[in-house]
């Protein structure tokens, strides 16, 4: 009953970029040893390295230089290497490249510099890229716990403080409680359909639907708990009292990286399972997928929670937090509206623009919060920027961009975010969702101008160290911005054929 | 051959059983260690689950799956135990109730 | 696509000059604020030279687009958004009015910006070059990017640079704005879903050739969406709250602007969104904006009397004008339409003028109190001499810039076949209340005895606020005299756009049946709210210790004004209160919606 | 002769280049410059109105309309039918207003000459009096409503300029000084209100504002048969006939005779549906507000007094012969529609009676030289009104260009008597300090006025040749025989009989009785002034060492002493005894029928003549006998207030009749009270604050305290630890469970995970209940 697959079935050359990167990690396990703790910087280049290549090679087989069957399979059908999976890895491996220039000067400042860090990195990325790709629940879920155990780890970080390692514990237990449901959730639908892979179940929920036969309730609920273990993931609103708390605690540079990486992860596993494997789920009587009303609820309750609560922060990271939170839940409205099957390209384009926007502007963010960080890791409250359009303008010049870019005002990545973002919910007539977004965009405004106005109008004494790494990782991220604001062409281009490989 | 099998259903609501119980078990206690030992009922759960299922469809996905299931789970521990060990060396104590520095 | 068009070149001149300010501190080694203003004015001159240029080339044959310059911007599935943009009738004197403005405002703050001067400038030229963007963009995506831009430099004008409240004014001013357009974000993707495209002339085409035939409550719904939009940038009566704030407290440089432009853009995004795209709703509507607009004239002119601030003054004189301005668009013909378009030009340049005026008062004595002042035209008698022009064509005395304007609008809005004479008269009003805050601002700051000692010895004008002047004066005179030449170019394009609504013969019929009942009822409604704040509001005040009957005015009119609320959605949801379906012949193919 | 026409924009250039060089280089021109400068410019504009009125008697009284040059269209709408251009119109009507304000203005700048001397913002002084040349040129030559509507304010524009030109008086004179002038440019601007919505109307009504276009002839122009009130097209009807058919442009007023005679026009336009009748009553009725307001009639006269705070020869030219009259020339312009709506003229008629009366009985009470004049200004307009409304329009111009000369004279008179006054007075306190004349008079005693009347007295031997000039001015003024006064006041009350006799309007009957009784009182407060001025004994050392005043301003005087005696020959009625035989009958009645179509010259009427005199000589005997010498020793009050009841009457006399009162209670301060309400509490704190800050601000924070407070701590802990004790006694009092924070997030994920298994079987629950 079991046969060896053959050379074909393996296919490797679709899945260049991930095995790639995940040799390299291994392989950078073992050279870090030999590598003496003053010159730790040799781990940090080759790590960047590795990247560089991953990406180069995400690039061209992008562009199909490298010419390979689109929508190939990989490892006899769990790995698939469509466009969507290039896409991924472009904005993972970017906000992987930009974490590490972010951490090379602070964790020597800070004093927690160690080769881990780096490889770290390297295996969470490998986990979202491994993600991208998933044709299969069971990569689903071995991607997921890859991408998070890493994170658990770099939460905790410095962890002789006991902030990073609160923050870390807190992590840890919820997300392995998380995905705890995610595996249950997987095993009901595995119960209901009879088969782990993405393209056997779209054809089991077709004959589902078709004969309307008992075991939609079991397809139902396992829909449901794997939403609960994503969503835990993507920091949705009912699941998100996490992130201010690790976010807080965790080392400014690992949440830089993280705030984007886990949500690039989730949010592919969410378009994997759910756009891609259910679409068709169609309740009788329904014309919309079964789980877009949940989508959408959750989607609003994380606008209005995200954005409501930010409001009454005084740190500056925990505001970020909460920012992020009310940016999730601007995807999740894309999300939601690929249920409706017509919409369903246009949104996880949408999405998929929105995470690279969202990848440039967050990372900046936080690049410029190291920048103002003491070396103590103390000094990230809100009253740390005020007057630093004296002391440091260009510093303050691109933190004004990041807000501009996360409030959505035009002629930033955020701004192109949101409009593909409503555009997709208008079209899939998710109006009143739409509504509180541009409402909860507007609520947002304020306490993103509370930050700019504390550096322009008012002055005080905020000095900030902006060595030439972070200072080149916010120069990318604030051109990455304003390039992808200018010139958004570049986004709708890159995204412009997405399909998913057995939509429609 | 199905009258002397044990039905599906019996083994899904079992399965359910230990699920809340593992949850239940998360909620309530104070001690990290048991904290784990719940997560992992909790897997297990799931575990029972689609090893019932596979057994129902007759293919091997479900088996397959929980073996990955199984050494996802050790890795997780190892980690989460390592985390624990950190902790108890500062905090002398592995109560998660500590662990409340943040608010707001 | 082929040649780089003007109206491309004069968009494009202000964003070299701010990268030119940001990078030229790399060829010099210490910043020299001479240099730069210098920098700055001359780029905003050449603009002004090229617009000019762009003028001279401009067909007054042609009602359509013309030099227009189309690049596409981004590929999205199923629709391709433009760089789309072209000048005609309507949008050429805004774009004037612009490129002439900001070098009187740049050449005016070089005396009293000291402080931060290069981040200042780029904020001056960032403005210009957004503005710019709106009145030329001819898509709905570009003309909201650049809509939105305009309000981050003018809420660094004003919060960096601003008076003693004017962290708190810039916000109110950002968020205000903001909250307007984020409906409007809404209504311009609702609307290109349904076209399909985001090109406004297309969308415009669909619509007139009913191949796009939004149903009635659709069509009311998007209509109020932009409509709100900008009706909080005009700003129309209601809604005018966050002027006086962001007036008062913005330099010298920045409310020139604010009021010399960025009020225009709501009346011109009436002119150029509202009237083309939604014919039904527009006649709709009509009446009830135009009230709006009367009220607003009365409202603006009868507080600003009131105000003891002058530069507080000369904002609610704003309010007043551009209820002017709205009452000559919504009179939905030809000569209102030019009428109004001409009257935001002279707004601008008029209340222009008085603002620098009331900024130079500022910079020598530091008091905006009119109390403070008296006699200054002995004093100052050339500024003085310059102010009186500025005053009385803000006044609108015939042969000045601001009667042209105001006479126009008043014809039109006579002989408009929506609004009924009511508009013209207390319309007209509003030119005795001009005079009467005018005169009073005038009396009280240049007549009268110069008895205080301050007073005595103010230096006259220096040569930039001098230069900054007279071409307001020239302009006022030229107006004045010759407004032919505006109106031959405003012609083609007023008429194009005023033909839906002057063509429909029983446009009558339809109003006056629908308007008469329905005003009785919309009086009926209001009354009895207003009835109910009167009864309720005493006793909230008297429960917080302040005297009750004070508050009974304020409850009546917040009943009222309550009430009135209430009933837009209630009216726009039932089209079988419209009795004009069946009166109106099937224009569209489906009749209602 | 034909191109003499086309100087006829020089007419208003010249004083527009006059008025630009004092201007820019005034400063530096010295007195003299200016001065010259300012004359000439006058002076050449009235030379150019002599040629024009010779070119006018060379054709045969011709017309034309001469474009503006350098300027061209002003307001050219083509979508919309406007075309409103800079046009001058040059007939009889424009060309006699023409010689009046040049002939007049000339003679008052010669004098201001005088006047100002010595005051430093001399150079400004002739700027504006230029200035206002111009607009009053504009206003009488233009061609269309809305050049005449330029003209209109300009001249507004000017008088505020001038009233306030000693804003910087000392002791709260010049606060006085500037609200005068405030007070008078809003007075005419609520005029002006309703002459715009008239101008408006008329647009709409004939499509276009121009009197006539370029060669057109006034339609009804030869319908001249004397006897019989012109029935509407008379004899020339043929003519007329084919004309009207002729399609091309036509002016208003020739639309309007067409119309009228087709009878049914309806006026359509926008939602206004209207007969043609009604919308020109409605039309004349607005022109009427407008001129209320410009040639300060019954409701919005009050202006006029106060506006006497001038320097005199700017209450001479502006507030006496020109501006004052822009009222009258408007409604003699439009007299085709006046003619056309009975109600309107009735209307007119009665507001100029009663202003007549009102302002004649005003001026008795008076003490200042200069308002007694003023209200007999307002008075002698109030008959020209009468007249246009009883449709004598020959009379009201006639009595136009009398009251024009003998007004200034009175004016100048008095202001060389306020001179005199000053003069004596400095004279008095040996401090010659000569400079600037009337606006220091603070120098020693501070009740002293010069312009007050009780300080004067005996100036006859002091003052010889402005006594006699004054003299003139007076017996003009008060209509004896010789004079002009009489027979243009005599016209006036012959026509407004006539009207009532023939064409039964009863307004010609009331406007009649009312004018002679304002006839009577014009005389009686004339030759109080005189007496009071003149006459007795010097009451205050002041007027004893007045001083005649210089050439400069008395050659002025005599002139127009000259003009207001022989003036009136112009215009003999036809069949008086010698005189219309020496001087030709109607010569200016015949002139003006070219461009006034309904004008026309009555016939003598001996008998009311004597009347008018008699009244006339009567009131000045009983003035004779109440100011004689002896009565007005020292005059802490008037003569007149002896007698008890009089007293009162003289009372509500020199209170001007509480008008003003009236106005500022129940307008002025209600209107501010309103403005600060408005603008501090409704706008500001309820709108502002109430609204902003307390609303929409406030739910802001409120929004956020709500969900950080309750949600992070309060109501998931709370709920949580209810839920926490629920299991708690579930699990059957296992150890007492304290939830900590890391619990409290793992809740909030099972809360979570229960809310979308919820959610995402919400359907599925719906259909299996059936609901």
């Amino acid at each position: 009953m079991f046969e060896v697959p053959s050379v074909a079935d393996l296919n490797v050359a679709a899945s260049l970029p991930v095995t790639l990167l995940a040799l390299g990690a291994c392989v950078f396990l073992l050279v870090d040893l030999f590598i003496p703790q003053d010159r730790k910087y040799i781990t940090a280049g080759l790590a960047a390295g590795g990247m560089l290549v991953a990406l180069v090679l995400a690039l061209l087989m992008w562009g199909d230089v490298i010419e390979l069957r689109d929508g190939d399979t990989a490892f006899s059908e769990l790995f698939i290497a469509d466009t969507m999976t290039h896409v991924v890895n472009i904005v993972v491996l970017i906000t992987g490249l930009l974490g590490v220039l972010v951490a090379y000067n602070y964790l020597e400042r800070t004093k927690i510099q160690r080769g881990e860090y780096y490889y770290l990195i390297l295996f969470t990325t490998t986990g979202v890229m491994l993600m991208g790709g998933a044709n299969d629940l069971a990569v689903v879920f071995v991607a997921l716990e890859l991408l998070s155990i890493p994170l658990y780890i770099l939460s905790g970080f410095r962890w002789p403080q006991e902030e990073s390692e609160e923050s870390a514990m807190k992590y840890f237990l919820l997300g392995a409680f998380a995905s705890s449901f995610l595996v249950y959730g997987i095993a009901l639908i595995y119960g209901a359909t009879g088969t782990t892979s993405l393209p056997g179940i779209w054809e089991a929920v077709n004959d589902i639907v078709a004969e309307d036969a008992a075991s939609k309730y079991l397809l139902l609920l396992g829909s449901g708990l794997a939403l609960v273990g994503l969503g835990f993931k993507v920091a949705a609103v009912p699941f998100h009292m996490w992130t201010p708390d690790v976010y807080q605690g965790a080392p400014t540079s690992v949440v830089a990286y993280m705030s984007v990486a886990a949500k690039v992860g989730g949010f592919a596993a969410l378009i994997r399972v759910l756009v891609a494997g259910m679409p068709n789920f169609v309740l009788d009587g329904e014309t919309v997928a079964a789980w877009q009303d949940t989508v959408w609820l959750v989607a609003a309750l994380t606008m209005l929670l995200g954005n409501i609560v930010a409001i009454a922060q005084t740190e500056l990271k925990r505001l970020l937090a909460y920012s992020s939170i009310a940016h999730a839940g601007y995807i999740l409205i894309a999300v939601a509206a690929a249920g409706t099957a017509s919409v369903a390209d246009e949104a996880v384009r949408a999405v998929m623009i929105y995470l690279m926007a969202y990848a440039f502007t967050n990372v900046g963010a936080f690049a410029v919060v190291i920048a103002l960080e003491k070396d103590d890791a103390t000094n990230t409250g809100l009253d740390s920027v005020r007057g630093l359009a004296r002391t440091n303008p260009l510093l303050a010049a691109a933190m004004t961009v990041f807000m501009l870019s996360l409030t959505g005002i035009p002629l930033t990545s955020g701004f192109v975010g949101k409009w593909f973002v409503f555009k997709a919910a208008l079209s899939a007539d998710l109006v009143p969702v739409a509504v509180i977004g541009v409402v909860t965009s507007l609520v947002s405004a304020f306490y993103y101008l509370r930050v700019v106005w504390l550096m322009y109008f008012e002055d005080g004494e905020s000095e900030a160290s902006t060595p030439w790494p972070l200072a080149s990782a916010i120069g990318i991220s604030v051109a990455g911005t304003l390039l992808l604001g200018f010139v958004p062409y570049l986004l709708s281009e890159m995204t412009n054929d997405i399909t998913l490989a057995f939509g429609g | 051959m199905e009258s002397s099998e044990v039905a599906i259903e019996l083994y899904v609501v079992l399965s359910a059983i230990l699920f809340i119980m593992g949850a239940l078990g998360v909620l309530l206690r104070r001690n990290a260690i048991l904290i784990f030992m719940s997560v992992e009922l909790m897997l297990n759960a799931a575990n029972l689950a689609l090893a019932a299922f596979a057994r129902q469809w007759g293919n091997g996905d479900g088996q397959v799956l929980v073996f990955f299931v199984m050494t996802v789970a050790a890795a997780e521990v190892a980690v989460g135990l390592a985390l624990i060990v950190a902790i108890f060396r500062t905090k002398h104590s592995i109560d998660i109730d500590e662990l409340h520095k943040f608010s707001g | 696509m082929g040649d780089i068009s003007l109206v491309s070149l004069v968009f494009i001149l202000p964003l070299l000059g701010v990268l030119a300010l940001i990078f030229e501190p790399l060829f010099e080694r210490q910043t020299n604020e001479q240099a730069i203003r210098w920098l700055t004015l001359g780029v905003s001159l050449g603009t002004f030279g090229l617009s000019l240029l762009m003028l001279n080339n401009f067909d007054t044959g042609v009602a359509g687009l013309q030099m227009e310059h189309k690049i596409d911007w981004i590929e999205a599935d199923g629709f391709t958004i433009r760089y789309y943009v072209g000048v005609d009738g309507i949008s050429v004197w805004m774009v004037m009015l612009t490129t002439f403005i900001m070098p009187l405002a740049i050449l005016a703050s070089f005396g009293p910006i000291q402080e931060r001067v290069r981040l200042y400038y780029i904020f001056l030229l960032l403005m210009e070059w957004a503005m710019i963007g709106v009145f030329i963009a001819q898509d709905l995506f570009l003309f909201y990017v650049f809509w939105e831009v305009t309000l981050v430099p003018m809420y660094f004008l004003i919060g960096i640079w601003g008076a003693e409240e004017r962290i708190y004014a810039a916000i109110k001013f950002f968020l205000y704005t903001m909250a307007g357009s984020l409906l409007m974000l809404l209504a311009v993707l609702w609307l290109g879903n349904e076209a399909g495209t985001f090109t406004l002339p297309e969308i415009i085409e669909q619509i007139q050739t009913g191949e796009l035939s939004l149903g009635t409550t659709t069509e009311r719904w998007l209509f109020l969406a932009f409509a709100i939009a900008f009706a909080i940038k005009v700003p129309m009566w209601p809604l005018h709250s966050w002027l006086p704030d962001a007036h008062v407290q913005a330099p010298t440089a920045g409310s020139v602007i604010l009021a010399g432009i960025l009020l225009k853009m709501g009346t011109y995004g009436f002119v150029r969104f509202n009237l083309p795209l939604f014919p039904e709703a527009s006649k709709t509507f009509a009446p009830y904006i135009a009230g709006l607009a009367v009220i607003g004239i009365i409202y603006g002119a009868w507080v600003s009397y009131g105000q003891k601030d002058v530069k507080k003054l000369v904002a609610y004189s704003s309010i007043s004008h551009l209820g002017f301005v709205m009452l000559g668009i919504f009179a939905l013909n030809s000569t209102g339409i030019q009428g109004g378009i001409l009257q935001g030009v002279n707004h601008g340049i008029s209340t222009g003028g008085l603002f620098l005026m009331v900024g130079m008062l500022y910079d020598r004595r530091h008091t905006k109190l009119m109390a403070a002042f008296g006699g200054i035209w002995k004093a100052m008698p050339l500024f003085s001499g310059i102010s009186l022009v500025i005053v009385l064509s803000s006044m609108g005395l015939p042969g000045l810039n601001g009667f042209v304007g105001e006479f126009t609008i008043l014809l039109g809005s006579a002989g408009s076949e929506i609004l009924s004479w009511w508009f013209t008269a207390f319309a007209a009003l509003g030119i005795i209340m001009a005079a009467i805050y005018m005169l009073y601002m005038f009396n009280t700051v240049f007549m009268g005895e110069l008895d205080k000692e301050e007073n005595r010895n103010l230096p006259d004008l220096n040569w930039q606020e001098l230069w900054s002047l007279i071409p307001i004066v020239v302009m006022v005179f030229v107006i004045g005299l010759q407004a032919s030449i505006f109106f031959d170019l405003m012609d083609e394009s007023a008429e194009a756009l005023a033909a839906p609504y002057v063509a429909n013969p029983n446009a009558e019929a339809l109003v006056e049946l629908n308007t008469g009942d329905v005003e009785l009822a919309v009086a009926l409604w209001a009354i009895s709210g207003a009835v109910i704040g009167v009864v309720v509001t005493p006793i909230i005040y008297s429960g917080r210790g302040r005297n009750p009957w004070s508050g009974g005015l304020v409850g009546a009119a917040a009943g009222a004004a309550g009430n009135l609320l209430l009933l837009v959605p209630l009216w726009v949801y039932t089209p079988a209160l419209e009795v004009d379906e069946h009166a109106l012949p099937a224009t569209s193919e489906a009749p209602g919606d | 002769m034909e191109n003499f026409f086309d100087l006829v924009p020089l007419v208003v250039f010249i004083p527009l280049a006059g008025m630009l060089l004092n201007l820019f280089a005034g400063q530096n021109l010295g007195e003299r410059g200016v001065a010259i400068i300012a004359v000439g410019a006058s002076a050449s504009a009235f030379l150019i109105a002599l040629l024009l009125w010779i070119a006018q008697i060379d054709t045969g009284y011709g017309a034309a309309v001469i474009d503006a040059p350098l300027l061209g269209s002003w307001i050219e709408i083509p979508s919309a039918g406007v075309d409103i251009g800079w046009q001058f119109r040059v007939d009889t009507l424009s060309v006699t207003m023409m010689l009046v304000v040049t002939g007049v203005g000339t003679l008052i700048h010669l004098y201001a000459v005088g006047y100002m001397h010595g005051d430093e913002r001399f150079p400004r002084f002739f700027v504006y009096m230029n200035l206002f040349l111009v607009f009053m040129l504009v206003l009488v030559t233009g061609n269309n409503f809305l050049m005449m509507f330029v003209g209109w304010e300009g001249v507004g524009l000017c008088s505020f300029l001038l009233i306030g030109f000693w804003f910087d008086k000392a002791h709260g004179e010049g606060w006085k000084n500037s609200d005068a002038a405030r007070k008078a440019f809003i007075v005419n601007r609520i005029g002006d209100f309703g002459l715009i919505l008239g101008v408006l109307l008329t647009f709409w009504t004939f499509g276009t504002l121009d009197y006539y276009v370029p060669g057109e002839e006034p339609l009804a122009h030869h319908a001249e048969t004397e006897e019989a009130d012109v029935p509407l097209f008379g004899t020339g009807v043929e003519e007329a006939e084919e004309e009207a058919h002729a399609t091309g442009p036509m002016g208003v007023f020739n639309q309007a005779e067409i119309w009228l005679e087709e009878g049914d026009h309806e006026v359509e336009f926008g939602m206004v549906s209207l007969s043609f009748k009604t919308t020109i009553t409605i039309i004349t009725l607005l022109f009427l507000l407008g001129a209320t307001g410009k040639s300060a009639q019954i409701p919005l006269f009050v202006w006029l007094p106060d506006a006497m705070a001038g320097p005199t020869p700017v209450s001479a030219l502006i507030h006496a012969a020109t501006m004052v009259t822009a009222g009258v020339y408007m409604m003699v312009r439009s007299n085709v529609l006046y003619h056309a709506s009975d109600t309107a003229s009735a209307v007119v008629a009665l507001v100029g009676a009663g202003t007549a009366i009102v302002a004649g009985y005003i001026a008795v009470g008076q003490w200042d030289i200069k308002r007694v004049l003023a209200y007999s200004t307002v008075s002698q307009l109030g008959f020209m009104v009468t007249a246009v409304g009883v449709g004598a329009y020959t009379a009201a111009m006639f009595h136009l260009v009398t009251h024009a000369f003998f007004k200034a004279l009175l004016f100048l008179a008095s202001g060389s008597v306020i001179h005199g006054m000053e003069h004596g007075h400095h004279h008095l306190a040996h401090a010659h300090d000569g400079h600037g004349h009337d606006h220091d008079a603070d120098a020693h005693d501070d009740d002293f006025d010069p312009q007050d009347m009780r300080f004067m007295g005996g100036l006859r031997e002091k003052m010889p040749i402005t006594y006699w000039t004054y003299l003139f001015g007076t017996l003009a003024l008060a209509g004896i025989i010789p004079f002009a006064g009489f027979w243009s006041k005599d016209e006036i009350l012959l026509d407004s009989l006539k009207a009532g006799l023939d064409d039964g309007h009863m307004e010609g009957y009331v406007g009649f009785g009312v004018l002679l009784v304002a006839a009577a009182f014009t005389a009686f407060y004339m030759w109080r002034q005189v007496s009071l001025v003149f006459y007795g004994k010097a009451r205050h050392e002041a007027a004893d060492h007045a001083v005649e005043s210089g050439r400069v301003m008395t050659v002025p005087l005599m002139t127009l002493a000259a003009f207001s005696l022989g003036i009136g020959f112009i215009n003999i009625p036809s069949g008086f005894p010698i005189l219309s035989a020496l001087f030709g009958e109607h010569r200016f009645a015949n002139w003006l029928e070219e461009s006034v179509t309904y004008a026309h010259g009555g016939t003598a009427n001996l008998l009311l003549a004597a009347l008018a005199v008699l009244v006339a000589t009567i009131a000045i005997y009983f003035a004779r006998s109440v100011y004689s010498d002896e009565a007005m020793v020292d005059l802490s009050q008037d003569p007149l207030e002896d007698d008890l009841h009089i007293r009162r009457v003289f009372g509500w006399a020199n209170a001007k009749l509480y008008w003003d009162e009236f106005y500022f209670s129940f307008i002025v301060y209600p209107y501010q009270r309103a403005a600060k309400w408005l603008a501090d509490v409704l706008d500001w704190q309820f709108w502002h604050d109430f609204v902003h800050e307390r609303i929409i601000y406030r739910s802001y924070r409120g929004a956020t305290d709500v969900l950080t407070e309750p949600v992070d701590k309060g109501v998931i802990d709370g709920s949580f630890n209810k839920l926490g004790d629920l299991t708690r006694q579930a699990a059957s009092r296992v150890r007492l469970i304290q939830t900590g924070y890391v619990r409290t997030y793992a809740l909030s994920v099972l809360f979570g995970s229960l809310l979308v298994i919820f959610l995402i079987l919400f359907p599925v629950i719906r259909e299996l209940l059936g609901i």
